[in-house]
């Protein structure tokens, strides 16, 4: 897929952006909301796409673009802090000047397979990220996709990222349902308690639908047995994989499982498309 | 990012006349992270501190960076006016611009170009600064004191007192020590055991007081506040609780071959025997090397005819391991061999003694019960020569280099003590120097001279010579360069003292240091004289160097009261500035523990999940109440998996990038 | 077709170096390497593999491509625009030409790799055919001739005794060649004559070579099953993990991108990387390769499985200097027979 | 092509202002440098001094960075053996720093450009001689070229 | 040699079938006659794979700490340098010396195909044999009989534990080897003699060879930590561009890091791919520490600490200007 934005520029370069908010979600998740320094967005993408984030003499790293592209004024990217980038992305000022280049890697199928499909979205603590860029763009074409589940979890209630959207915006959707889940009891909390494969098949979906899976690699595992357990096909499942990624273009050789490159054929995969390739991610 | 604030001091005009402060200031403003800087006449003073305080609440700082002078003079009056303001007062860095800065250079231009670099250089380390909570450690409220001699019974004695438990530990049979031995102190001339035994009582009674007597410290682990002390307690064969002290057992013993320790040899003991009849505890032991029952099985008169049965051949030696919050060492001295004197003909010829041997003749308890008789024939002598240093002050490698400090006064005692019994008795004593610094020493040296009519020779024994039953003594005086001879009928040889021989194997035990003559090594000649470089170990008596006895109770005292001052406490707080391992990057080689002079690191084993697998790695550790912050191993650490808190890599290395700006 | 005689070549250096760097293999320090023609250069064309293959001229091992400068809240991004001449790469062999064809594939699909397109397009590349093949060759394996004149090569060359023959290519051959028209003779009969039979007779020589028999092709391309294979086990086990074969390997690619912090202002660089690192995909949050038969696995399957899947060429060209360099001597002529690409 | 490859730096040598960092011991040296100000001696201002606690702490990698970022000199300076205040540590450091600066002038470092001396907390005078001293000889040799990263901006 | 090879076949054979050993690491045949791999065996089939020959310069030592990872018990078999390397893993506490057994095989010095490539000798060779300070070999053109010494590495030249140190078993009496010179370190002394801005400028040149593949350091038996400084960019002492400046940093450091620990083996020197001079760094080291603090022991003692942590008193002083007073 090529957006066509960047045929003339040198790939690896990136350009300005500005940290316009920084909302903290958790602990250690925030949403950083990037512009061009002139207002609007930095180029076009497509659900599931990402872009690698700059900042020099840091470094680069590459996150799933969040917002949806029918936003149509910034980008937004939720982070968890874990690394050299991460950490100083969190202690970042607002109004600061940082990197993006992207999109990079493919997208799901909004406009092809999931047309007209009933959707079950998993999600797993930070996973949601990626995800609530579909989802908000199904939302916003909502006459587009049939029913919409959302199943997402997290360790504690305080680490469930983008609150508003999963305890309003969302249920508020039409023939839209969220489950939440935590793992484990805690007080106040008057969801659902347990880890978020058995709450999927616990919520016994039936399998006229496509899953799009995002999360810690063990739960991402766990859940497509579970889906596999309801019934569900592989075929009708989509996942994202994350490897260690430099230059976001499939060149610098690190990111692939096989003869695929994650950020280049990836991040979003079928489930049977995964199935081919070699058990090294 | 960092909410760095920066607060430059004029120190009226010792920096500002020399330093542009608000160049400094200005420049300052720029750094990355800085978000406020200023400057003030007097930083330190109160208002200075007030501006402190209220620009980090104000401002939200979380780092502070003043340019004053030196950190030794004012880093904890800013450390603490930070901490006031609620800022970790570790977040706080000084450049020093006055001692290295303002005082030292002349030129303005170079001066403030030199302050702003550090300025600069300190922006840049308080940046990577992290917030650093000093550890708590507990404390042990137990004391342990090694050596039982009056050093020891001193300190042991004021630890109990001051309410805490004392373990004693005494490698012979009985407390005491050398005091025990000695007939008459100087310069009062009263009696050793008067003032002694009642100590010894009193310490055996003590409620807070443990003795353990023939036993050793075997090993000795931990740290200050936690030692943990493995002390082997050798059989005795009597069993302490049911003994009587009747000594019927002695009595009995067939066993009369073995030289008495006590008495220096000048008589025989049994082989089951106390030192002493004042020995406390007083229950005899069996010296097993010397029991007929022990070298052929046969005998047992003893527990034949202990009615308290409390014999037990079966004894064995026992382990006892105890925590301790403070050790204090005691263990005391020696006298030097003198078998590389052979000019003095000391052991050649039984009238030539040491003297050590000579306090046991002229004692009442002693051997000739106080009566002065030659060893060899029992009669009294007519002429006793003393020769001092006899050892002491030595550079040839006979002897020790140092004075042993206490034979010019026992010398003069021991004169005093013959003279009064026995006016008619000739004493001569060959002197190099005479040396009595100290209360009424040089009074009471000179009473046995003006008084006693001691016959002092400034000047060394060339030889003694045994001829028939004299010893025919050869000197020279030094004063008028004449020959001297003299006939004598017994020689006193004031042998100098000297380190005990375990000392170091001890020190070792104890990593304490011991210096070239084998003495225990205090933490500073002068400011801490009875400390040790480890924490928490204190010396006391002669075991760290020559020292006569209210000296030694001085700062048995002395050891005790920063002992008790130690358990007083219900926390140690320690340096936060400590090294630490990262464990994921520690390659085990443990080369960091060969260096550390504080013993600070151990090796440990980590578990970490490797794939599925559960992997053993073995690590390094640093026990933080040990480590003292040197960082001599970050440097060993080749993959630079331990740093040293406060003083980083990336700290220092943020330093020199700073100042190569 | 012309010829030039050994002589002359110092003046045919120098006429190129008018207007070009011109890097030849130099002998220096009793090694050969690709190196800045001076005057004076020690030039070594005997030496048939240099030390290091010519891939830095199009992928150099460190470049630094934009410099930037963050102030208070400002990021400035400077891209270091290419001031340098063009450039001749002269006495390229086969191997090292072909290697140029296969990481073109890779920096010039899209998304197009500008710094190496820029690299590759200032450049001339003039090829030079082997006649003495060494033991360590096996450019045969793929299909590789020693006197082949490789997709993309400017100009062909073939050194026999003191002659070199000099054939213009492409255009930009043709436009090098006829600046140099001065310096070269027209062949004769004679000469091509006696190109021919070098030619077959290295052909020959190459058929004779110890690794004559490996043949990549006959290995079972199932991407799982050779995956999965034991065989890693047991190949890995001696690779020390170094990157030596990697950075000789003129098909190797993998780079990374890193910051330096310069003071007042940094870089951004790309190095090269090898994929025989342990940290090469070291994440905060684990490795997928943690171990080195996954690397050892990763550097074969690619060259044998996973960019022939993509390309449809081997990423190999045969050129032995990884046999000549690992220092326990595993290399991917091993690894080949024992992934059964051997012909009987 | 290559980053070395860029031209050498060229620093006027009239002009020429040395730069040398010092890491000195928090118990000697620095103490020794603070009374160097307290008696108001003198020696030159582009001295830049770093504290460490122990001259033992001193790590190679510290002195290569500072050559590599544009110092003419490097001093290390604690405490006289003997004196040490964690009683080993210059032991230690004596030993690093004979192979070390023995290293270094095998690469082809000038030996008067890493100075390692002991300067007790008393030794105010000998701590600007010192300095003086080593600044001198640097400037006598010029600018320092060798280790530096070209990439590094002054 | 053949002799060797039975003796080594037979052990293996032996400690393998009576599960002395699980693993055997030793040297197996390469490609050409002047190539000997390391070889891993734990089936009995493969020991028939076994060779001892010239060119077995390898030292294998370094692979007990991965391989003890998955085996228990470990028969490997170490010529002298070797095993000084061996000793050197053990006191870095990397290898566990009761899970080995070390078969000690006293060597008389390797060869390096590189000298007889240069003589053009390696093209058709077809065999080779050492009698003593002689070298036989065979090629198309017939027999020839060379000088040993000329043809082996120069690491050999300068072998001064051509015996094991430490061993098991050992296989054959200690050789003597005629060719141990007394180590002069002639090389450093080259070095030493130039001025500052030569050494400089060779030392420039040396480094900016580099390549930065980390084989000297991945061969080094004493190199031996989980996470090397130049594999952790995180830790900022280095980075990964190929600048002089790290290039020098790099071998520098390299070199301190094992000072006082280097085994002296030469294999760093051997396995750079750019011929770079890299033991004399370590061996400039080695001749200050022998100068300094005497007789050079690393590898010898496993239980004895290095230079670099240790002192005396009495160190030499090379920077006292003046005492000072407490």
């Amino acid at each position: 897929m090529s957006c066509g934005c960047n045929d003339h520029i040198d790939p690896l370069i990136p350009q300005i952006a500005v940290v316009k908010s920084i909302r903290s979600d958790t602990n250690d998740v925030s949403t950083f909301r990037v512009e061009k320094p002139e207002g609007g967005k930095c180029f076009d993408f497509k659900p599931g796409q990402c872009a690698m984030v700059s900042v020099p003499p840091i470094g680069e790293a590459i996150f799933s673009i969040t917002s949806s592209p029918t936003e149509t004024e910034f980008m937004e990217f939720s982070i968890k802090r874990c690394g050299k980038v991460t950490e100083f992305l969190h202690n970042l000022e607002v109004d600061t000047e940082i990197g993006v280049r992207g999109p990079y890697g493919n997208n799901f199928p909004v406009n092809e397979e999931l047309i007209g499909k009933d959707l079950l979205f998993i999600a797993g603590g930070i996973g949601l990220a990626p995800l609530r860029s579909v989802i908000n763009y199904v939302m916003d074409n909502r006459k587009d996709y049939g029913k919409v589940d959302i199943v997402y979890g997290a360790r504690t209630s305080g680490d469930l990222v983008h609150r508003n959207e999963i305890f309003a915006n969302w249920p508020a959707g039409m023939n839209t349902n969220v489950h939440l889940t935590v793992d484990r009891e805690e007080e106040g909390w008057e969801g659902n308690v347990g880890f978020v494969p058995n709450y999927v098949k616990d919520l016994k979906f039936d399998t006229n639908k496509v899953a799009l899976v995002c999360g810690p690699p063990i739960m991402i595992k766990y859940v497509l047995l579970g889906l596999e357990e309801l019934g569900f096909k592989k075929d009708q499942v989509y996942t994202t994989l994350e490897l260690k990624m430099k230059c976001g273009i499939g060149k610098c050789g690190r990111c692939n499982i096989g003869d695929k490159y994650v950020c280049k054929d990836g991040p979003v995969f079928r489930c049977d498309e995964i199935q081919q390739l070699p058990d090294e991610y | 990012m960092a909410r760095i604030g920066v607060f430059v001091c004029w120190c009226g005009s010792n920096i500002a006349a020399t330093v542009d402060v608000k160049e400094v200031a200005k420049e300052a403003a720029k750094m990355s992270g800085v978000v406020l800087s200023t400057d003030y006449q007097y930083m330190c003073s109160e208002i200075g501190q007030n501006l402190l305080r209220n620009a980090i609440k104000k401002e939200k700082l979380d780092r502070v960076v003043v340019a004053a002078c030196s950190p030794r003079m004012h880093e904890v009056t800013f450390r603490k006016a930070a901490e006031l303001a609620g800022l970790n007062p570790y977040l706080v860095e000084i450049a020093n611009i006055r001692e290295h800065c303002s005082w030292v250079h002349k030129n303005k231009d170079e001066a403030t170009e030199k302050a702003i670099a550090l300025v600069r250089a300190a922006v840049a380390k308080v940046t990577l600064n992290q917030e650093l909570i000093p550890g708590e450690i507990g404390i042990e409220k137990r004391a342990l004191v090694i050596g039982g001699g009056i050093a020891g019974i001193q300190t042991a004695l004021d630890i109990a007192d001051a309410g805490y438990m004392v373990d004693v530990i005494e490698k012979t049979p009985s407390i005491g020590g050398k005091m025990a031995q000695i007939d008459k102190t100087f310069p009062t001339l009263d009696c050793s055991a008067c003032i002694l035994t009642p100590k010894m009582v009193d310490a055996s009674m003590h409620p807070n007081i443990n003795l353990h007597t023939y036993s050793e410290v075997e090993k000795v682990s931990g740290y200050v506040g936690n030692f943990e002390v493995t002390i082997n307690k050798k059989a005795r064969s009597v069993i302490i609780e049911k003994c009587s002290g009747c000594g019927v057992c002695i009595e009995k013993c067939p066993s009369r071959k073995t030289k008495s320790e006590f008495e220096e040899g000048l008589v025989n003991r049994k082989a089951i025997y106390t030192p002493f009849p004042q020995a406390v505890p007083n229950v005899p032991v069996i010296d097993r090397e010397a029991c007929i029952k022990f070298k052929t099985g046969k005998c047992g008169i003893c527990k034949k005819v202990c009615t308290a049965e409390a014999i037990d051949f079966e004894q064995e030696d026992t382990k006892i391991i105890q925590k301790y919050g403070a050790i204090v060492v005691s263990t005391g001295y020696d006298l030097i061999d003198l078998a590389k004197f052979g000019e003095y003909a000391y052991g050649e010829d039984p009238d030539v003694i040491t003297s050590l041997e000579f306090e046991r003749i002229t004692n009442a308890a002693g051997p000739t019960a106080g009566k002065l008789l030659r060893p060899s024939n029992n009669e009294k002598p007519e002429k006793v020569v003393f020769i001092q240093c006899v050892g002491s002050r030595d550079k040839t490698c006979r002897g020790k280099t140092y004075c042993s400090k206490i034979c010019c006064m026992y010398t003069a005692k021991h004169a005093m003590l013959i003279k009064e019994k026995y006016p008619d008795i000739e004493v001569h004593v060959f002197y190099i120097d005479v040396r009595t610094p100290g209360k009424n020493f040089d009074e009471f040296q000179r009473r046995a001279v003006e008084e006693y009519g001691v016959n002092y020779i400034k000047g060394m024994v060339g030889k003694v010579f045994p001829d028939g039953d004299k010893l025919r003594v050869y000197g020279v005086d030094a004063l008028s360069g004449d020959t001297i001879e003299i006939d004598a009928d017994l020689v006193v040889l004031a042998a100098a003292t000297k380190a005990k021989e375990d000392a170091e194997e001890l020190g070792r035990k104890l990593s304490i240091s011991t210096d070239t003559n084998n003495f225990f090594t205090e933490a500073h000649p002068k400011l801490r004289p009875v400390e040790t470089h480890s924490a928490g170990i204190y010396l006391a008596g002669a075991c760290q160097g020559p020292k006569d006895i209210p000296e030694t109770v001085a700062q048995a005292s002395a050891a005790a009261s920063k002992a008790i001052i130690l358990l007083s406490k219900s926390k140690l707080i320690n340096n936060p500035c400590v090294a630490k391992v990262d464990e994921t990057i520690c390659c085990g080689c443990l080369e960091c523990t060969n260096i550390c002079p504080y013993e600070a690191i151990a090796s440990t084993i980590i578990e970490y999940r490797d794939h599925g697998k559960m992997i053993k790695k073995l690590v390094s550790e640093v026990n933080e109440a040990l480590c003292q912050g040197c960082g001599g191993c970050t440097v060993t650490c080749r993959p630079g998996a331990i740093d040293l808190k406060g003083f980083s890599n990336k700290q220092i290395l943020a330093e020199v990038d700073a100042l190569c700006f | 077709m012309k010829k030039i005689t050994e002589e002359k070549l110092p003046e045919l250096y120098s006429h190129i170096s008018q207007n070009h760097d011109l890097f030849v293999p130099i002998d220096q320090d009793d090694s050969v390497n690709f190196s800045l023609w001076k005057d004076g250069a020690n030039v070594n064309f005997d030496v048939l593999k240099t030390n290091t293959s010519p891939k830095k001229y199009i992928f150099p091992q460190c470049e630094t491509f934009f410099n930037f400068k963050s102030e208070g809240k400002k990021l400035t991004i400077e891209r270091i625009k290419s001031e340098e001449k063009p450039y001749v790469v002269f006495g390229v062999r086969p191997c090292d030409a072909k290697s140029f064809r296969l990481l073109d594939n890779v920096f010039l699909s899209e998304p197009m790799d500008r710094l190496y397109e820029e690299k590759r397009n200032r450049g001339i590349i003039v090829s030079m055919g082997c006649n003495e093949p060494e033991d360590t060759c096996f450019c045969n394996s793929f299909s590789i001739l020693p006197n082949s004149i490789q997709e993309g090569v400017d100009v062909f060359t073939l050194k026999l005794g003191n002659k070199i023959f000099w054939e213009a290519i492409s255009e930009n051959g043709v436009e090098l060649t006829n600046k140099l028209s001065d310096l070269l003779d027209d062949v004769t009969e004679g000469d091509l004559k006696e190109i021919e039979i070098a030619k077959s007779q290295v052909n020959e020589k190459v058929k004779e070579l110890p690794f004559s028999n490996i043949d990549p092709n006959e290995i079972n391309r199932d991407l799982n099953e050779l995956f999965q294979s034991k065989i890693w086990d047991e190949i890995s086990k001696s690779c020390i993990g170094c990157g030596s074969c990697t950075f000789v390997c003129p098909t190797c690619h993998c780079y990374d991108i890193q910051d330096y912090d310069g003071n007042k202002s940094g870089e951004r660089y790309r190095c090269w990387d090898s994929c025989m690192y342990s940290e090469f995909t070291l994440m905060a949050h684990g490795n997928p390769r943690t171990t080195q038969k996954e690397r050892f696995r990763q550097r074969f399957m690619h060259k044998l499985v996973y960019y022939p899947n993509n390309f449809d060429e081997y990423a190999c060209v045969g050129c032995g200097r990884c046999v000549g360099k690992c220092p326990v001597n595993m290399n991917i002529t091993k690894v080949i027979r024992k992934l059964g690409g051997e012909n009987q | 092509m290559l980053l070395e490859s860029k031209e050498n730096l060229t620093i006027d040598k009239e002009e020429f202002k040395p730069l040398i960092v010092a890491f000195c011991c928090n118990w000697c040296s620095y103490a020794g440098a603070d009374l160097a100000g307290t008696s108001r001696l003198n020696y030159p201002a582009n001295i830049r001094i770093i504290k460490v606690p122990c001259s033992c702490r001193v790590n190679p990698n510290f002195v290569l960075r500072a050559f590599q970022n544009g110092a003419d000199g490097v001093v290390i300076a604690g405490c006289h053996p003997g004196d040490c205040h964690y009683s080993t540590g210059n032991y230690f450091a004596r030993r690093r720093l004979t192979l070390f600066t023995s290293l270094l002038n095998y690469i082809g470092i000038e030996s008067e450009r890493l100075k390692v001396d002991w300067i007790s907390a008393a030794e105010a005078n000998k701590f600007a001689t010192v300095m003086n001293d080593v600044l001198e000889k640097v400037h006598k040799l010029g600018p320092n070229r060798k280790l530096r990263d070209v990439r590094w901006k002054r | 040699m053949e002799e060797m090879i039975s003796k080594m076949k037979k052990i293996a054979y032996e400690d393998l079938s009576t599960k002395k050993v699980d693993r055997v690491i030793g040297f197996g045949k390469g490609d050409f006659i002047y190539e000997a791999n390391p070889i891993f065996i734990s089936n009995l089939e493969e020991v028939d794979l076994l060779v001892w020959d010239l060119f077995c310069v390898n030292n294998l030592s370094k692979y007990l700490i991965n391989e003890l990872k998955n085996y228990q018990k470990i028969g490997i078999f170490l010529k002298g340098c070797d095993s000084l390397g061996f000793n050197q893993l053990v006191k870095d506490n990397k290898v566990d010396p009761d899970n080995v057994i070390v078969y000690g095989v006293p060597c008389e010095g390797m060869i390096d195909p590189n000298k007889l490539s240069k003589k053009n000798l390696l093209k058709d060779l077809r065999y080779l044999r050492r009698v003593d300070e002689k070298l036989i070999i065979v090629t198309k053109q017939g027999e020839k009989e060379l000088i040993a010494k000329d043809y082996e590495y120069d690491k050999c030249l300068k072998c001064k534990h051509p015996n094991p140190v430490v061993y098991s078993e050992l296989l054959e009496s200690n050789t003597l080897r005629n060719s141990i010179l007394t180590d002069d370190f002639e090389e450093v002394d080259r070095i030493e003699d130039m001025n500052s801005e030569e050494r400089y400028e060779y030392w420039s040149e040396q480094f900016s060879k580099c390549i930065r593949c980390y084989a000297c350091r991945n061969i080094c038996p004493v190199c031996s930590c989980d996470k090397c400084i130049f594999d952790n960019l995180d830790i900022g002492v280095s980075g990964k561009a190929k600048v002089d400046s790290e290039d020098q940093f790099f071998h520098i450091v390299r070199a301190y890091h094992v000072a006082g620990r280097c085994v002296d083996c030469g294999e760093c020197s051997r396995v750079c791919p750019e011929s770079i001079a890299i033991d004399k760094l370590n061996r400039k080291i080695i001749k200050d520490i022998t100068e300094i603090y005497g007789e050079y022991d690393a590898g010898l003692n496993p239980s004895k600490s290095s230079v670099l942590v240790n002192y005396k008193l009495e160190d030499f002083d090379p920077f006292e200007t003046s005492k000072g007073g407490k």
